[in-house]
């Protein structure tokens, strides 16, 4: 099985969550983060005075998926949640051991 | 005895100011800072609340308003010792006056909070805005509102351009600069953390306005409704100068730029509202609007000092400037209540400008020796790693929000 | 020459009725939205506040409240450059009748707010705002309340049903209409970001409304006591029918549901405040309760339109209703103040209608040429992606929460 | 006929004391649960404002107010009935009166929510309130405010010591003992979760306390004005007073310390608020809030009683030492209004007593008849995983943030 | 080392992290999280309306351990966070490389 | 490439961001996290009671660096985020496999 991390602009997530039910990806855990990266902030103006926001709120999706499915999934979140912008994210992906479903105990494939 | 309508104004006032500081003012300056210093500066309000009623109950009201000198009245009414249930002020019982007048007491410290939020230890807020009080604002309430020295000269401030604005608004720069700015300032300065609290506080501050310059009519009477009116237009006014210029600066015009309009329109109609016209309300609003916005670039961008939330730039420039718009607002041709028989513009506005100078140089040197005590008794500013984590849970042990 | 008591409870009023919108109405709008929209709501709410008092001093005032003919006032007192500072209406200062107005049209165009939120331009609100205000509110304003047609022919609303509630509600249908739904309604819209915020605003505006209905007795005696009186009890009963429904259909009451009851009710008293008895009052808050909360199905569910924050089916409704109840609830036998002399129930329900029919057509008509003209100049809706994007970054530069 | 002054001022009275529990109280005993429950204290709080408004009127005030025996009024005036439009108390129209003491009646059973919260079935609080409303306050409030047995015998309770906190005070400590700790109390319990909120509604609670205190005068003259001040002396000092023993004991003074001494200060003036001079409000504050302080820690440390958020220790032992203390500090050499003729301190102390333990046994014995009503009936605790999982969405199907 | 990441019900976190403590495991990092999964969301009724909430607020705990103990763990948290309801959560389990204790600059076992 | 997630303690941040940003890493995703570990938690006083707050707030880093970088960015962090005092946190490494640019769908080192 793969972990696929997925670091996505936040009002793409709808979309993404929408395209991944439709390939059959029903499961996921979403975080909220911060993302700095070349897109270097937002600038907000207070009190005539203009700054920086270093940071830039983005969400990251966690999927854990079968390998078999992998490049499927990494391919629908890489066209969904493209704008072609500076800042549309990343997604990385790594191998996990084992899965478990703690309601049932069941194991890897089967509680995915 | 009493006119039971003009009482239960300047009863219905005292509440209106109150709710200025506990929490109007609290919530405009803890939205502007960041999350975890957001108790503190409720903190700072609340605690100089409570501490300055009982100073101006045991000696403030009596400095302040008891006869005595052209400087200082007299300590005869230290506790209210001095006062019978039923004394009159004028139509009102004197307790309501009494009360009416230590919601300034209140607030004026508390606005000075702003200069120094973010950095300062509890300690030395309590101390610096005790002997402030009773060593800054008392003898100028004396001089300007006491029968004193100013009164004499004809100094015109109805109700608190150069009492509460310019004195807070010099000291506020003044503790500013020798605090030294915050650690990030100017670049890496968050932004305001609840820019809604801060319109809530905005909102709060404009409405009891209401009860600071209608009440200081002291009676519920045309000189009131008039008083109200032109504050709300001032208020309205420089809100939209400010929404304005952000606006064609940036493109974007924001929720903090107008509501940070509105105090400025608040605090420069405040010495005119009860001397001035419509027009003068509509005139104090651009004037104020923009003087301040100047002024806040000034002081921040051009001087670099960490007047925190701008209360020098707001609330000391636009009260003077108020205060010296009254010269010319004043006048009967402008619907005004007129100035002293023989009294034109001009020297109106020399009396004026005396009226401000002398209470900067006051609040300035007597500020400065504040400073030196609070830093010698109980040291100024916090460690830098409290400053880093947050006065929340380092000075008070509390955490801003736990959701 | 004025009546200090009746002074004293108009200056009240005026600070209640701001309250309402600053920061009442405001905290209610922007508690139901999403988290990235919330300075939106509230910059929508203080900058249409400013705007307005400015319109109302510059015109407004004169063309609703001066002499003029059956269908709008006259120019005389623009900029109220002919009000005495002493001026009186009835028994108080025309300065403080004035600012009380003021207050109203303060409110009434930020009512509609909530028909638009979450996605239309920031320069299309001040437009719209201000139009709306001087073409819809003005007139309306003269019919009813100053000396026109329908004040003449003997339509009664205490306190703003047709004036203020009506005219908000049915325009607020239609440019929820034009503008069309939020890109997500009615399947995934959110649900609203802070429920507390919804309570907090509705506590301020039901506080607030006692200076609306009892202040627009514009005298402190028992026509302000029976009206502040039959106020509460219909928010009250209207907040539990709210709550009975609810639960009945959910099996879970919930906050925002209870809070919108007890705006139901206060709209739906508005009108008849003046008019009726405590059982009076009962009865408003038991059938506005109930027919607001079914048009608020009828609206969104059934007939698709996303007039957001339900300004039509609580406002426009509850106002209308009450408007009709008025024919019925203020006859003595009911402890009201009676019908005039030989009008009977029937009779007083026609004109009632006539009223509500006639102010419906207008605010329809012209609010339509309204929403033309400004999408021709500033347009009417975000781009898209700004829409998701929320308009506190996008329109205003700043975010809402930053912990 | 009536008093226009007076009138307007307890026209605004009301309005302040309904900002007490909308949304004073609401909040500052919202921000002290855990986030999962703060929109169930605000339903808690709102809905018993509905509830009992109606009930007031319905049945409370008749019973609590027309002339009846020395135990309970009569049912002549249910549904004001009996009341004419232009009915007058004393100065004021009777509808004033009916709103004024409507508000009373609101707050009274919201303050005992505190001891509760976090673990309480919504009907319970419905069920509980209603039947508490009726036969505890009603009867206790005709006693001493209408002309029962306790008015007869003398005792004093200016606005609300004994009717109000008593009453409220200790049923909360039953309901807490009879229900059973919060399921982590004591010592995994959560911390507040918005200190920031907490600080609001006390400011509000402070400022509408004005309206409880002065507004009992019922007229606008020097008694509201005396009252007023030492209301606000009392808080500010208790205030500090906690402040003080927290900076002692633990090294940090807590925003929450600091507010809770507000309340603290402020139940304890309650009573006296009508009677006692200036320094009596002082002195009440400096023993009020060492006195509560003490207390907090008695019930819940050594006591090991989950009175949530501390309404016995605050309000009930609050209002009983105020109530106390009105025996020395009403005496006119304590600048006071003075005893009755012929009674001494000792007498009015013995009476004050007779006062309080009648009012705890009545209120002890009925609120167990109640709860266990109430048990019967709907049953008082919610499962143990509704209130791990929190009441916002297991009762009202509603989250607090969505951020 | 393994990282064990546990997406848990909110209300059963002070549970678990006290049957973790009570096996000797000190340390972990927990994140709030939403989660998508079979459980559909609640629905929420607002103005009359019912509609969908999508996401179920989560806790997120990530865990790194020896390898000896993994096991331990696992079965730990799946027993304490296991209600028998739909959503009850996952487990997911990878090997990692390095650990290092910030303080001290200790490495792997010594740096847990 | 690796996988570089660090928990530090919140005033850390900037100086670690900056710090990394001097050594060429430009790019990082951070969550807000909750730490036990050794640091109890710190006590809070609620109305003259003393409790527990259990759980500090920290901040995690993301990072996903080229191998060749990966020692110099840990030693980066141990570095800066350090203060001698319990708490500082903890650095984990683990190996990923792919990393995906969503802009442009570039892999890899290039994605970084
Ligand atoms: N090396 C990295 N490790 C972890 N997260 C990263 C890394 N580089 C970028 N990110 C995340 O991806 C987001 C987008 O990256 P950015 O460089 O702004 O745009 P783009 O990927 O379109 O070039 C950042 O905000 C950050 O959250
Ligand atoms: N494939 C997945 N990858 C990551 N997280 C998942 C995945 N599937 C489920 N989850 C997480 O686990 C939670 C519980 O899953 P769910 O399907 O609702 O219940 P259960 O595991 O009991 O069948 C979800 O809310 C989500 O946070
Ligand atoms: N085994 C672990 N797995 C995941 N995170 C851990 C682990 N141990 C500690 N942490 C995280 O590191 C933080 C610091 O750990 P702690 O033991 O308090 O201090 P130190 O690392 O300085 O000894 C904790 O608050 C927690 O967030």
């Amino acid at each position: 099985m793969k972990m696929v991390t997925a670091i996505i602009q936040t009002h793409k997530l709808d979309e993404v969550r929408e395209a991944l039910n439709s390939i059959g990806v029903n499961g996921m855990t979403v975080t909220e983060a911060k993302g700095y990266g070349r897109t270097k902030g937002h600038t907000e103006i207070y009190r005539g005075a203009e700054y920086q926001i270093n940071y830039i709120p983005k969400f990251k999706i966690d999927l854990v998926v079968d390998d078999s499915i992998a490049d499927n999934v990494i391919e629908t979140i890489t066209k969904t949640a493209n704008t072609g912008k500076i800042g549309d994210g990343k997604i990385f992906v790594w191998d996990i051991e084992t899965a478990i479903r703690i309601r049932t105990g069941e194991k890897d494939q089967q509680a995915l | 005895m009493f006119d039971s309508g003009d009482t239960a104004w300047i009863l219905t006032s005292t509440a209106l100011v109150l709710l200025m500081t506990m929490p109007g003012l609290a919530l405009f300056y803890a939205g502007l800072v960041r999350s975890r210093n957001i108790l503190s500066v409720l903190m700072h309000c609340s605690a100089i609340c409570c501490v300055s009623s009982v100073l101006w109950f045991a000696l403030g009201y009596s400095l302040a308003f008891t006869e005595g000198g052209a400087y200082i009245g007299s300590l005869s009414n230290i506790f209210l010792l001095d006062m019978a249930r039923d004394a009159a002020t004028g139509t009102i019982p004197e307790s309501v006056f009494f009360s009416f007048q230590m919601t300034f007491a209140v607030i004026t410290p508390a606005l000075i909070v702003g200069a120094y939020v973010e950095r300062i230890k509890f300690g030395a807020v309590l101390l610096f805005s005790s002997l402030w009080l009773l060593l800054v604002y008392v003898p100028v309430c004396h001089w300007v509102w006491g029968g004193g020295w100013l009164a004499d000269m004809g100094v015109m401030d109805f109700a608190g351009g150069i009492v509460v604005h310019v004195t807070a608004g010099i000291s506020a720069l003044v503790i500013a600069i020798v605090l030294g700015n915050r650690s990030k300032f100017p670049d890496q300065i968050s932004p305001p953390h609840a820019p809604w609290m801060v319109m809530v506080g905005a909102a709060m501050l404009w409405i009891g306005w209401f009860g600071f310059n209608a009440g200081s009519a002291l009676s519920a009477g045309s000189d009131a409704g008039m008083a109200m009116l032109v504050t709300h237009l001032s208020a309205a006014t420089a809100s939209l100068v400010w929404l304005t210029i952000e606006w064609i600066r940036f493109g974007k015009p924001s929720l903090i730029g107008l509501v940070t309009g509105t105090i400025a329109g608040l605090a420069t109609v405040t010495p005119a509202s009860g001397f001035i016209g419509p027009i003068g309300g509509l005139i104090c609003g651009l004037v104020g609007g923009g003087v301040c916005y100047y002024c806040v670039d000034l002081i921040k961008v051009r001087f670099n000092i960490d007047d925190s939330l701008d209360v020098f730039a707001v609330h000391g420039v636009g009260g003077a400037t108020g205060t010296l718009l009254i010269a010319f607002l004043a006048l009967e041709s402008m619907s005004g209540v007129g100035l002293e028989e023989g009294v034109s513009s001009i020297s109106q506005l020399k009396t004026q400008i005396i009226g401000i100078g002398s209470v900067l140089v006051w609040s300035i040197a007597v500020t400065l020796a504040i400073i030196y005590i609070t830093r010698r008794l109980v040291g100024l500013r916090v460690e830098s790693e409290d400053e880093l984590e947050g006065l929340d849970y380092k000075a008070h042990g509390e955490t801003g929000y736990n959701l």
